[in-house]
Parts: structure tokens; C-alpha cells; sequence
């Protein structure tokens, strides 16, 4: 064994530290730019209060009511379990367009089974979770093992999906009120209870619930790490020791079993089983991500943020309407929020820590 | 001074059908003095919008509500909840089921609108109606109701036996040619009558949901030059679908009163709010029937018709 | 001796590429085995197949005399080999404990952990602190940092100090000093000396002759895909070395035996 | 100047040949993936091909009849347009969801500045195509300058371009009599000759020529060369020497005018200006640049493949119609179908040359 | 004699970072100018700022004693100015040649070129061909390859032999024998050796000390995001140089003001 060459020597000596530069003097908006960036989910919340209080103001108590607060809730409902879905898959760099196909047909399968084939509405609602967590397992298979863009299969799957919800269903609606005397255990989540003006369902006190575990889990288990791990860099995540192919398969999974659920909380909502509903989910969903400030390509953002982007939608909406602006007016708004929405996110992201 | 409030809820708002509705209800709101806010689903069959409107429109201490249901059964619960809340809630043009889900329902009767389409068609053709080759031009894919009570409703008047009267499609006469979804717009319409016509070259009777379906089928007819020695029918009676009948494009459509539908639902609305009355139905039905009336210039014996200036004089009124 | 590691005639195709060409290879107990060769040789690609990240379409690798089959790089970790991948492997957006604990991660202990699964951060935060000054490799401010914040230097820090605190059998460099500047190598190399000084054997690619040549108690010189022979680098130049891998030079045969 | 260090000198004399390894005994089926590898509009080719034999071998000569044959070409005329405007912008590692939103709101200022304002219909013709321009650079403007992420600008576009166009044309129709009465120009596009039983349209005429031309310039210009370059990795062709800023805003005001000039034989194959219409036109676009083979990735791909793309979609819908299967089978088809196609994909992609 | 290329007072940030902090920067006629520092010392920073692929926030920059603003590096290249960036910048499915001509394409003679803007393919593939062989570098089979398919070592070469062919004023290379063996590094220096020849000046961005004293005709040395001194190679030792740039030695205040 030989010695290092003698000029690397030179070598000993050297300071130890760090190399640090001079930050010169930091601006109010600097610092401001760098606490969002360390809570991705401050942004969306911000826009949120902001946007509580304009309406509040121009609308005043028809607003800022404990009873049009939790309606926004209501409202959000669907699409904020949804969007917990969608947010799992983009979090590791994915897309799932099929999310609204899922939701719809495992609603078909909970009351389809319940009236047609007469199984207990536990039961029917156990197979249409399953039925949702098949559809994930397959998307999912193909993004991990067949390493098809999530994009298309999705879109695939979409298609095919809803399709056979529509085949399936022979295009049946199942009425309200058959549903309320024979299995009203399909119509659990629109159950109401009240708090002073306040009204809540189940449905969404189980949206709130979710958001509530999925932040824990991805922020404190080892599998929301490696979540985040495959959206960062998948092959990096995969060199490092996670099973990135077990993780996919979970997430897409996962999100099947939560558009299930969705679609037991849509039964809830509109009473009825009716597999014409649930069209808008993808694009509302994505809308909800995006503007909660999860990065479309993986790894970034917090699922918080997805349930304040939801909200903001349903304050903009709500409120919106009872200004009084018309429908395309609201739907033209929610366009720039979405590119605004991004845009502030990208101005934040600029700051290197 | 507190202005009544009432809301106006459509499928769309894209529809010209809806259009001319909120036209007739704002104008009526504006005579009457109240404030009308409308609603919308972003596409035909979006339900959930609707819910999120009728909650709305309870939040925003709204008198009364006109609903035109995009899923007839599944948004009783939620008008429940309106008139829980004091709301009187009115159906127009699509009657909820249960049908007195609703205070009161001002509409068309569909399956008839169908009917006489159906009706007129036969009898036009006369004899010739025992080897017709009919197209069935239908709305989507979701079989909404309207779609279906339209598409039975016309076979029922063409004189063809109905399988389930709750779908399409499941009819086994070999008049049919095929059965094939438009969205109910121009382009679907004209891509259904070409694959119907790559099926089947000779049809002769285009039954089609709405006018512009109609309008689209035409230009397939019209592409192999035998835009002339097609019968197609329609459903709607809107002034561009008058004035097509007119043209010879469309040989029937029954027509429809929107307009009417919206202005008789506010001063309904108005009423319960001043005096807390219900509107009453039309006798012997279920419903506040608006009517509905054929429109061709070419009447045929036993189908009662107006023509098309007439027509045009109602077109959407 | 035995070797620890053991690969007989390995093979990787790619596509109409031959990678490696029917390979063996030998890491002794307790040595530091440096493999070099031109631009595309196959280095890699044998540490891979070595590692669980590729798959060899034929041949076997041994470990401590057992054959085994890594089917992903997660099965040669828990069998004790630990790479650092020339590509490095990092999740760029999470801190230096999250990359380090990654794929075996720790969790608190009692119910938090048993059944919420909850992860101990402050454990990890601190064995990561730990392991990092052990190795005296450098001074990083603030454990929860973003990897994407360190620079290419301090990366290739990370990794190497990854390997070294879980690697308990076999840890395998793959140029780990490629990016780096004059000081930046000299401590990789250092770090290197300290880990072989526990008794773990490794596996060092490196284009540095003087470094290998400094380090390296056998070197393995790879061509073509495959080995083309092993030298001992007290009884050979550093220029026969070159020759040989460059081909410009054909090696004793009786060292091709080896 | 010091000499090289000894031991570097050794290299001389060593062989001068790159490495070459044994390459072993290829099968057919090897030679036929490469073959398929440096050819990629290859694939969706040898499946329309099949396609169209397998359902002329069903359906005789229903289906393989000049009439037919030039029939899907008519169905397919529009999304073929939309999808050549589509191949662009994914071919830059893009995506653009508001295509139908652009081409709908382009033919609804075709015909309202016609008919609302009096201009001539050439004028018209000329104001929406300048709108279709107009929509596209704001796409790229914000792609390009703001460094948004294409999915986001184009749905926060979709919804603002799809509501400008139902506020602008307060909904209305314009009847094809009334067009081809006072502004035939209009319809140009929906203006037929027939050679035999083949029956053509300008719509057509201009899709082929539409496909050939960007065949050309994507292959033989330096500006396409610069889209791939773009697509492949955008940091690399910057810094190479591209101004990428101005070849993305490039591609996606092209992508505009084409999805305007879409919007305009929209009017000649519908006969009249519906603000309706288009609505599939995403989805539909996208689905046939993905069965042609274009990579969502960028830069790789052509517009041969997308043009064959639409038509195999074009085939089965007709095929599956003649066959009697109804919409809802035609639709879980065409969804199959799509992760077939990409699935194919993947495994020539496999193949290192 | 006055600096061909010559920076003022450069100054970039990144966030917290100061990457150039109020540097300075000569390159002299038809030297070989060798610019060495610690990982994240702001090297590649510096030649950004000089190539157009970074605006510096402060400073400014004089090609031939005159200043100039350039907005990208599509500026730099038409003043004659061409980099290898250390992440080599190719597109990876188009052909050597396709990236050869990047911005650059040539375009048919005659109507077909002017009207059709149709390119001269098979002039850029000759013109390609021979200057990969004019350059000697390497034994490519076929101009059409996509570069993805090349190995590391041929694709540097390629970006190398692009600089080569195009660079008029000045050619800079950002440590272009990284990620190469001995054989393609010594490949590399033989071919700056042979631009410099034809009277290029160039800049040189390098790790490796022996090659950076073997082809130097004088070393800028950069240290915490400006230019600590610049030293001569044959007045100083590479020790003194690597003391230099880590900080382990001061250099003489004269050298400073170099
Ligand atoms: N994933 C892959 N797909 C196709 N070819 C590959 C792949 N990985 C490696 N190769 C090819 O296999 C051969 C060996 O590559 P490898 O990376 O093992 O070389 P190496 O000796 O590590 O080279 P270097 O010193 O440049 O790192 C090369 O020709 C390379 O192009
Ligand atoms: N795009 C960027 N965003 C944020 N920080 C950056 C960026 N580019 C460089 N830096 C930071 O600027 C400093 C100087 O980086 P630079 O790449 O110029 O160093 P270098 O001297 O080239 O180092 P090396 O020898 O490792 O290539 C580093 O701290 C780096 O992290
Ligand atoms: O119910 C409506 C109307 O009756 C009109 O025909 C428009 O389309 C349907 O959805
Ligand atoms: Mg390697
Ligand atoms: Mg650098």
C-alpha cells in the first residue's frame, strides 16, 4: 500500500468548517417566502382564512354562520375524501384519473348487492369497498409491475371502469326512500347531528377523520416516508431499500379503498344509489390537490393542504352564489385560482433554504 | 325592504332549453320584484351540483326553488330538506319521482311529447310504416330519464311493442336499425347517423332526443344526398328547431313551453311567499301540465298539429 | 480462505449490449477490493448484480459460502451488504435522517410504535448526528435538512456514511469520490481505512489510480465485462494496472488465474 | 508544464475499437422489437392495419367498402386535427387539456362575428383563428415565462376558455341554413367530392395535409429538431443553444391555430356553430396521441403515429357499431385498448440499441 | 496584454447562498486557464455567469475589453463563446449529430433551404463525422445513434468535440474528465492540448491536480465564492495549490492581487 500522493498532504490544515456566506440583510418577504416554504400547507390556509373573511364581510352573517360553514363542509364532503385519494397517488409522482369511476361503481356494487342479490347492506357495503380495492390493486399493479405511466392507465381504467358501472347497473337508480326502509346502513354517513346552528354528517366527520390519519401516517410511519421516497425519485428510493413496487401497489390500493368509501358517503349525500353521479370527481379532486399545494410531480406537499384546497373551492362557490354570480362566472374564477394557486406555489418554492 | 328571494335550478346552463328558462323566470322575477338567483350542473347529469344548489339556496333564506332534476330520484332527500327548511320546491319540466317529491310540477308530459312524434311519423308514412327502418338517435350512455321516456314514448306512438318502458334498446322489432347516443348536440348526432347508416343504408325514420341531435343527423343525411327522402323527429319546439321544420330539416317536433314553465314557477314562489298557497295541479294529473304540441307543416290525419308559424308565435313561449 | 463474496459467472444483457460476459469475482474477509476498468466495462453493473439492484441472467453469487438470490437491493441489506450507487441514491426532498433510516426506519417503543407505527424522529435524529461525527466526516449543521440543500460534496458524505454505520457485512463503493474535490476525497478515503479497520471488508470502483493503489489490498481489473485478472498492488505498478484494464497490455497468464 | 504522471503513459497502445460484445443469436422476434424501436409509428400502423382486416374479414364489405373507409375518416377529421395540435405539445413533454375549449370558443367567434358583428365570413373566419392564436400564447406564455406546469395551465385554461365561450355565445345556436345561406365560407371544410364510392371532404383533405406538413417540419426543420430537444430535457437544450422559451410559446400558439382551424371544420362537418360542442375533445385527442405512441414524457414520437392513432380508434368505434355492440361495450374497448397500447410501447421501449 | 474574457466583480445568490461573491476573473489570449476549489466553491457558478446560462444579480463581464450582456447562452455561443456544462447538456434521443448542431442546424442550398427551411442532413452528418475524426477522439460506428445509447465516456466526447468544433473565442469545460477512465481522460487533455494549438483559449474546470498542473498555463484559484489568487504552474508546487484552495495556507497578498 502506498502513501497519498504528497500535494493532497497539503490537505492538513484545512479549516473544518462549512462554507458560509455572507446572507446579507433578509426583507420581510424573504422571510415570509421561507416560513411557507417549510409548511407547504400554510399557503392554502391562508388563501382560505383570506377568503373566509372577504365573503364574510360582503355577506355578513348569511356567511359567517356556524350553519354555512358546516354546509361548506357538507359540500366539500365527496370531494374531499376524493381528493385524499388522488393526493396519495400524486404524492408519489401519479396521476388517477379513475378515481370518480371507482367511487361511482363501488356505490352500484354496496346497493346492488344489498337489493339485487339481497346480501345484508353490511355485507354490500364490505363488497363494494372491495370492489374498490380491486380496481386500485389493478391500476396499481400495472403502474408498479408493468411500469405503465399512471396517466394512461388511469385513463384506461376510467373508461373501462365506468363503462362497466353503466353495464352493471343497467343504468338503475336506487331510490331514496327504498334505501332509507330497507338498508338504511348504506345511507350511514348522511346521518346528521347538530351543534348549536351547526350541522354535521358522519360523512363529514369521516372526511375530517382521514385527513387527520393519512397526516399522520404519512408524516410519522415509516410507509408515509417512503410514499414521499418513490415521489421524490423512485429508482433513488428503490437503490435505497424501499420496495417501491409494494408501496405503489399499496397507494393505488389505498386510494381504491378511500373512492369505496367515497362512494358509501355519496349514498349518504344524495340519498340514492345512482350511477350517473361522480363525473366531475377527477377534475374536482386535481383541482382540490393542486390548489392545496401538492406538487404534480410527486414527493412535495402535505395532504392538510389538499383538504384547505377543498375548501377553498367550496367558500369560493358558496360564496360566489350567494353574491349571486352566475354559474360560468364561478367556474371562470376557479380557473385563475387554480393558476394562480400554482403560480404563488412556484414563487415559493424559488427559495433555496 | 326585504325582496323575496326564489332560485332556478337547471341540468345546464349550457342548453338553449334551460337558457330560454332563465330568460322566462328573470323576466318574471324582475316584473314581480324579486331577486332570482340560478343554478347549474357543469354537465347533463350532474347531480351533486344540484344537491350543493338547493343548499345553497336554503343558506341564502331563499322563498322558494325551481328545479329541473338531473336525477329524478335521487334528489328527493335534499328537496325534503328544503321544505323541511320552508321552501316550497317546484319540478319543472322533469317531474321528480315520487312525483310529489315536489309542492307542484310544471311540465311537459315527455313520454307524450314522444308519442305524437311517434304518432305523426307512422301516419306519414302510411303503409309504408309496416317496412320502416328507424334510426333511434338517443341522449347518452347513462340513459337518462327524459332520454328514455322520449325514445319509449315515440316507439309506443310509431306502433312498436316496448320491452322494459324503463330502458332503451331491449326492443326486438327489426324496424329498429340500431340504436346510438348523440349527447344532444350537433356533432354526436351526426356521428350517431353515420354509424346507424353504415348499419343499415336505407333508413328512412330518424327519431332523434333534441333538435340540435336533429341538426346533426341532417348534415350525416345530407353528406350521401338523401336528406330528402328521410323522416326525422324530434322533440323540443325551440325557435331554431321551428325554423328548421320550416326548412324541411326536421319533419315534426313537439313542442315545449319553458318559458312558460319558469314564469308560472315564480308566481307560484311569489304567491306562497305572500300568502302561503300552493299551486294546484291540472286536474285529473299529477302535474301542472304545460302542455305540448306538435309542430309540422305537413299534418297528418288523427295527430292534432299546429304549423310552423304558429310554432314560431309559442317557440320556447 | 473463503471468500465472503462470491460471484460465478454472472452474465447481464442489455439489449444487444453485453454487460457482463460470463464474470467471477472474489472479496475476501476483511480486505478492501478496489475494481477498475475503462468507461463502461462493467463495473457497475457487477456491483449491481452483486447488490440485488440487477438481476444477472445467469450465474450465481455466493455470500459467506451459501449461494443466495437478492431479488432487490432491500434482500442484500438485510443479508448485510450495503452500496453506495454512483447515482447515489437519495430522496432529494426529505432531510438526512429520513435518507439515512430509509428502509429501516425505527420506531418508538411500547404501543406508539407497536401499533400507531409511529417513528421514533428524535432516536433517528440522534444516532444519524452520531453516526455522522463518528466518522468525523463533517460538520452538518442541522440533521433535518433537505438533502437537495447539501452540496454534491456533502451528498456523497451521506451516502458513504450510510453504508458505513449499517453496512455489517460487505459495504460496496461505486466511485465515490468521482465529483468530489482534493479534501472532500481524502476524507472518503479516510473513512474508508476506518471501516476496513472494523473488520468490514470492501468493495471500492474507482477511475483514481493513486487512490486505488493507496487503499486497496487486491485489485480486480475488469474488461470487456469481465475480470481479466487480479493484482496485488505492492507487486505490481500502477501503469501495469492501466495497461492491463486498457487493454494495452495482456496480463500473465497465471494471474488471470487467480 | 509538467508531463503526464507515468503511470498514465501505459494507456498508449491500447486498442483504439470501441467495446464491442457478443451479441449472441438474436431471434425474429428481437430483430422485429428493433425494428419497432427506430420506427415508432410503426406499432399503431401494423394495429390499424390489423384492426381493419380483422373487421373487414367480420363485417365484409359493410365495413370494407370505399364508403366505410372514407367514412371514418370523416368521424375521425376533427380529432385528428385537435389530436396533430395535441401531439405537439405532449412532444414537448406537455400536455394541453384545453384544446376543445380553444377549438369551441374559435368557431363560436367564427360565427358571432359573423352573424353578431356583420364582418364578412372571411374576416370572421380570420378573427377566430387570431382567437384560437390568442388562447394558445397564454397557454405558452405561462408554460414558458411563469414556468408552470402544463397541466395546470391548460385546466386552469379549460375552464376559463369553456365559460368565456358559454358567457360569449349566451349559449346560442347558429342554424347550418342560415350559414350556408349567408356565410358558406364557414362550412368550406364540410364540402365533399367523392371519387368513386370514396367520399372526401375539404375537413379531411386538410387533416392529411395538416399530418404531412408537421411530419415534414418535425422531421426537417430546425424548429422541430428543437421541440424534441425541448421535450427530451429542457434544461439540456437551453443550454445547448436553444431558446426554449420561444419554442414552447411557438408550439402552443401553433397548438391554438390548429385547435381554431379545428374549430372551423367543426362548423363544416356539424353545418352549425354550436357552443356545445368539442366537449370530448380532450380525452379523445389524448387517447389518440398515446395509441399512436407518442411518449407523455416528450420527445419521442410522431405525428404519423398520432394520425394512426385516431384512425384505429376511428375503426373500432365503427367496427364495434357494425357489429352490433352498443356504446357502453365500445367505450370499456377503447379503454383496454389504450393500456394495450402503452403496454406494447413499454416493451419496445425495452430494447437498447 | 488585455484578457480576452474578463469578469467584474461577479455577484450571484441563490436563496441564502452566495454563490459568486463579488468575483473577479481573467482569461488571457490563447491560454489554458485552469479554475480549481473545494465541492460548491462556485466554480461552475462562475462560468455560467460568463457563458449566459446564469444572469449574475451584480458585475459585469468584457469579451475583447468590451462589455457584454448575454441572456443565455445562445448569446455567449454567437460571440464565439462555447461550454461544456458539467451536466454535458445533450438530448438523449436525438442523434450525435442532431446535438452537434443544436441551434446551429445548416440548412439545404437553394430554394429547398430557404423556402421549405428544409435542413442539410447529410452535410451536418459529414461535417459531424469529420470533426469526431479530425479531433481523433473516438471510434464512433454510426452519426445517427441517439446518444442515449452512447457510454458516458463517448457521450463527454462528443460534447467536447462540440466545443472544439464551434468554439471561435473561447471554449470552457466544467471538469470534463469526471466521470471518465484514465484512457478517456488522457483523451480529453490530449484534445485541449490540440484547441489550444490552434490558438483557443480555454478555461478548464478541474478536481484533478496532476492534469490541471500538466496542462495549466496558469491556475485561478476559487475559494468561497470568489478568487483567492491566481498561481503560475511552473513557480508553484500542487501542494501549494490544494493548501490554497482548502484553506489550509494563506497565499502571498501579491498573488492575491494577481
Ligand atoms: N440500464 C441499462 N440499459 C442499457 N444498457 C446499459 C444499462 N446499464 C448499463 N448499460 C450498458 O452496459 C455497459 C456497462 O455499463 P456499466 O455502467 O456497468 O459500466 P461501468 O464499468 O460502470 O462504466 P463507468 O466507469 O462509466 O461507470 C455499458 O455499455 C452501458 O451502456
Ligand atoms: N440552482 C441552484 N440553486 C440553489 N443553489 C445553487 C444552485 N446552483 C448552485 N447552488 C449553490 O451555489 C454554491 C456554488 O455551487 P457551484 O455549483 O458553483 O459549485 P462548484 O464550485 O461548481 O462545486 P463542484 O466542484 O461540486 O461542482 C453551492 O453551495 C450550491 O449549492
Ligand atoms: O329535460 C331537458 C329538456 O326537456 C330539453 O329537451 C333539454 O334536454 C333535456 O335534458
Ligand atoms: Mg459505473
Ligand atoms: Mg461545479
Amino acid at each position: 500500500m502506498s502513501t497519498p500522493q504528497s500535494y493532497e498532504a497539503a490537505v492538513a490544515g484545512s479549516p473544518d468548517k462549512v462554507a458560509e456566506f455572507d446572507h446579507g440583510p433578509q426583507s420581510f418577504i424573504q422571510k415570509f417566502q421561507h416560513a411557507l416554504h417549510v409548511t407547504p400547507s400554510l399557503v392554502p390556509l391562508i388563501v382560505l382564512v383570506m377568503s373566509i373573511v372577504i365573503f364574510g364581510l360582503l355577506l355578513g352573517s348569511k356567511f359567517f354562520s356556524p350553519f354555512a360553514m358546516t354546509l361548506i363542509l357538507q359540500q366539500v364532503g365527496i370531494v374531499g375524501i376524493v381528493a385524499c385519494a388522488q393526493s396519495l397517488v400524486i404524492l408519489t409522482a401519479g396521476i388517477d384519473l379513475s378515481v370518480g369511476a371507482i367511487m361511482v361503481l363501488s356505490s352500484v356494487v354496496m346497493g346492488q348487492f344489498t337489493f339485487r342479490y339481497g346480501v345484508p347492506p353490511v355485507m354490500g357495503v364490505a363488497f363494494g369497498l372491495l370492489c374498490g380495492l380491486l380496481c386500485g390493486y389493478i391500476n396499481g399493479w400495472l403502474v408498479a409491475k408493468m411500469k405503465l405511466p399512471p396517466f394512461i392507465v388511469t385513463l384506461g381504467m376510467w373508461q373501462i371502469v365506468l363503462a362497466s358501472n353503466f353495464l352493471y347497473s343497467a343504468n338503475e337508480t336506487i331510490r331514496s326512500q327504498e334505501i332509507a326502509e330497507k338498508a338504511a346502513f348504506l345511507q350511514f354517513f348522511g346521518e346528521k347531528f347538530k351543534v348549536g346552528g351547526a350541522v354535521f354528517t358522519y360523512g363529514v366527520i369521516f372526511m375530517i377523520a382521514l385527513v387527520l390519519i393519512l397526516a399522520y401516517v404519512l408524516r410519522h410511519t415509516a410507509w408515509g416516508r417512503h410514499v414521499y421516497a418513490v415521489g421524490d425519485d423512485k429508482e433513488a428510493a428503490e437503490l435505497s431499500g424501499v420496495n417501491t413496487d409494494k408501496v405503489l401497489i399499496s397507494v393505488y390500493m389505498l386510494s381504491g379503498l378511500i373512492c369505496a368509501f367515497a362512494g358509501w358517503a355519496l349514498i349518504g349525500r344524495i340519498g340514492s344509489v345512482s350511477p350517473t353521479s361522480g363525473q366531475l370527481a377527477n377534475i374536482e379532486s386535481i383541482t382540490a390537490v393542486v390548489i392545496g399545494g401538492i406538487s404534480l410531480f410527486g414527493g412535495r406537499g402535505s395532504v392538510l393542504g389538499t383538504f384547505f384546497g377543498a375548501l377553498i373551492v367550496g367558500v369560493f362557490t358558496l360564496g360566489l352564489r350567494l353574491l349571486g354570480a352566475d354559474a360560468q362566472w364561478t367556474y371562470l374564477l376557479i380557473g385563475v385560482l387554480i393558476i394562480a394557486a400554482v403560480a404563488v406555489d412556484q414563487w415559493i418554492r424559488k427559495v433555496s433554504v | 325592504d326585504e325582496k323575496v328571494t326564489a332560485c332556478l335550478i337547471t341540468k345546464t346552463d349550457t342548453n338553449p332549453f334551460f337558457v330560454k328558462m332563465k330568460e322566462g323566470a328573470t323576466a318574471k322575477a324582475e316584473e314581480l320584484g324579486m331577486e332570482l338567483k340560478s343554478f347549474a350542473g357543469k354537465i347533463d347529469g350532474d347531480h351533486e351540483t344540484q344537491v350543493a344548489a338547493i343548499e345553497t339556496c336554503i343558506a341564502d333564506g331563499a322563498k322558494g326553488i325551481l328545479l329541473t332534476a338531473s336525477d329524478t330520484s335521487s334528489i328527493v332527500p335534499a328537496v325534503q330538506q328544503a321544505r323541511d327548511a320552508g321552501l316550497v320546491v317546484i319540478a319543472l319540466d322533469t317531474p321528480l319521482s315520487p312525483i310529489d317529491a315536489a309542492d307542484a310540477t310544471f311540465a311537459t308530459d315527455n313520454f307524450l311529447a314522444g308519442e305524437l312524434i311517434g304518432q305523426w311519423a307512422a301516419a306519414s308514412l302510411g303503409e309504408e310504416a309496416a317496412n320502416a327502418k328507424i334510426a333511434m338517435l338517443d341522449l347518452g350512455v347513462s340513459q337518462p330519464t327524459v332520454g328514455v321516456l322520449r325514445d319509449q314514448g315515440f316507439l309506443q306512438g310509431f306502433g312498436i311493442d316496448l320491452g322494459d318502458p324503463n330502458k332503451w334498446g331491449d326492443e326486438t322489432d327489426p324496424r329498429i336499425v340500431g340504436n346510438d347516443v348523440t349527447a344532444g348536440n350537433e356533432e354526436g348526432g351526426r356521428k350517431a347517423m353515420e354509424n346507424l347508416l353504415a348499419k343499415d343504408p336505407m333508413i328512412n325514420v330518424v327519431y332523434t332526443i333534441n333538435e340540435p341531435a336533429a341538426a346533426g343527423a341532417y348534415e350525416a343525411l345530407k353528406s350521401i344526398g338523401r336528406e330528402n327522402d328521410v323522416l326525422i323527429v324530434s322533440v323540443d319546439g325551440g325557435c331554431p328547431g321551428v325554423q328548421n321544420v320550416k326548412d324541411g330539416v326536421i319533419g315534426a317536433t313537439s313542442q315545449q313551453y319553458p318559458l312558460m314553465m319558469a314564469s308560472l314557477g315564480v308566481e307560484a314562489i311569489k304567491k306562497w311567499a305572500d300568502e302561503g298557497v300552493k299551486p294546484e295541479p291540472t286536474p285529473g294529473k299529477a302535474f301542472f301540465d304545460t302542455g305540448v304540441a306538435l309542430v309540422t307543416d305537413k299534418p297528418v290525419k288523427g295527430v292534432e298539429s299546429i304549423d310552423t308559424t304558429e310554432g314560431t308565435n309559442l317557440c320556447w313561449g | 480462505m473463503e471468500p465472503i463474496l462470491r460471484g460465478r459467472n454472472l452474465v447481464k444483457r442489455y439489449g444487444k449490449v453485453t454487460a457482463l460476459d460470463h464474470c467471477d469475482f472474489e472479496l475476501m474477509p476483511g480486505e478492501i477490493l478496489a475494481v477498475i476498468g475503462d468507461n463502461g466495462a462493467g463495473k457497475s453493473t457487477l456491483i449491481k448484480a452483486l447488490s440485488g439492484a440487477v438481476i444477472p441472467d445467469e450465474g450465481t453469487v455466493e455470500l459467506d459460502g451459501k449461494p443466495v438470490n437478492f431479488h432487490s437491493p432491500i434482500d442484500a441489506r438485510e443479508a448485510g451488504i450495503e452500496t453506495v450507487y454512483q447515482t447515489l441514491a437519495m430522496s432529494p426532498a426529505l432531510s438526512i435522517a429520513d435518507n439515512m433510516f430509509m428502509g429501516r426506519e425505527l420506531r418508538k417503543p411500547g404501543w406508539r410504535g407497536q401499533f400507531l407505527r409511529q417513528l421514533d424522529r428524535s432516536r433517528m435524529e440522534e444516532v444519524a448526528r452520531e453516526k455522522l461525527n463518528e466518522l468525523g466526516l463533517m460538520t452538518i449543521q442541522n440533521i433535518n435538512q433537505a438533502v437537495e440543500t447539501l452540496s454534491g460534496g456533502q451528498r456523497q458524505g451521506v451516502a458513504v456514511a450510510r453504508a458505513a454505520a449499517f453496512g455489517s457485512k460487505v459495504i460496496i463503493l461505486d466511485e465515490p469520490t468521482a465529483a468530489l474535490g482534493v479534501k472532500e476525497s481524502r476524507r472518503v478515503l479516510e473513512l474508508i481505512q476506518d471501516v476496513r479497520s472494523r473488520g468490514i471488508p470492501i468493495i471500492l470502483i474507482s477511475h483514481n489510480m493513486p487512490h486505488v493503489f493507496e487503499v486497496a489490498d487486491r485489485i480486480h481489473v475488469h474488461r470487456l465485462g469481465k475480470r481479466l485478472c487480479v493484482i496485488d498492488p505492492k507487486q505490481h505498478e500502477m501503469s501495469d494496472a492501466v495497461a492491463y484494464m486498457t487493454g494495452a497490455k495482456e496480463p500473465d497468464p497465471e494471474l488471470s488465474a487467480a
